[in-house]
């Protein structure tokens, strides 16, 4: 299954890119995408408490992804 | 309700008088700027990204729940991305409401809650390296 | 630190860049407008008046204290009186500092300060007659 | 012994004007003025909680006042 991944600060820096094509399972949970984008991209351990939003709404570990999905890695936040 | 997020310098003065309203007592503006050290470490610039279609919807909810709270009259939010330098508006907020109490807290509130969860983020240019922030103010 | 009482048009925004500041990472602006209701009544003018040297004196009392309590960099007060219309700006508050609470905290102080102390009274022309207001808001 | 009094809002249409040249007794207090005042203008006891200023800062009902002294009757202040 493809998703859209959109990566900002610290994530896009440990990523190399600010937006990237991603393959995962049918019915993968949050959850289970961060397990393997830690594997893939090892320097995403570097960068602390990142939460994910799908389509553009912050979602729990629990959510289960759809194919298309517009997927946010979101670093913590330094607005204002 | 003005939300926006612009990549030019920020005009607070209108910013401001599109939160007027005749039944407003009260009208107050949060300016946030660029200053000119962090914890002692002097800033040269900062660099703000943003996650622009998110950050606006999320502006959006944070307004709409301060106004419905605080009983705000209008609201307008303009946050700057891109290069900044010393003194720079990074971002204006401009509230209205009857009384002066709403206004203020009405104001905080939405500054208190971008800080939070819009997702824009800034990396600052020190004289000797550069750091994206992390820890909340 | 600008203290004045006017009699001609507040310039919101000249009060608001005197306030900034290269250490100032906050600038809050409060502005007092005419509102064209008082629970309901409707307003037709304002007419305020004031113990101008007094004013000036007390005011420059409570921007010391606020720059103290809350260690503000700049603090610009401009109130007007004389005949005022629906929308006008009464009194113009603008304080800088480093970081966004104080900026909040040192503004309300200054103009719930003000609304207890200075000597500036207001009278209320409604379309039904008119009254000096005597309950604090 | 002669003073100043300022007179404003309220005040000033309770008296009938904003300055006027007030005889009070040497070392009278303010609170003894305010007596005199409350005798000559019956008005004044319409004011709700007028306070006393001297030489433009507030004082208290104690304060003995002296020759020549700007006396100023505060109504509750409504500035803002």
């Amino acid at each position: 299954m493809h998703i859209q991944l959109f990566c900002f600060g610290q994530v896009k820096e440990a990523i190399g890119a600010n937006l990237v094509d991603f393959e995962c399972d049918e019915g993968d949970s949050v959850k289970a995408l961060k397990m393997k984008l830690l594997n893939v991209y090892g320097g995403l351990k570097e960068v602390p408490d990142f939460r994910f939003a799908v389509n553009q709404e912050y979602v729990g570990e629990d959510y289960e992804l759809s194919e298309n999905d517009e997927v946010a890695i979101i670093p913590p936040v330094s607005g204002g | 309700m003005s939300i926006q997020i612009v990549s030019s310098e920020i005009d607070v003065e209108a910013c401001r008088k599109s939160a007027a309203a005749d039944a407003a007592g009260a009208v107050v503006v949060f300016v946030g700027a660029v200053r000119d050290n962090t914890k002692g470490r002097e800033v040269v610039r900062l660099e703000y990204e943003a996650y622009v279609p998110m950050a606006i919807k999320v502006l959006g909810q944070i307004c709409e729940r301060a106004e419905s709270m605080f009983g705000l009259l209008k609201i307008t939010v303009h946050h700057r991305i891109g290069i900044l330098n010393v003194g720079d508006t990074a971002v204006a907020i401009a509230v209205s409401a009857p009384h002066r109490k709403a206004a203020f807290d009405g104001c905080q509130f939405i500054i208190d809650e971008l800080k939070k969860d819009v997702p824009i983020w800034k990396k600052e240019c020190f004289t000797d390296g550069e750091a994206w922030l992390t820890d909340r103010p």
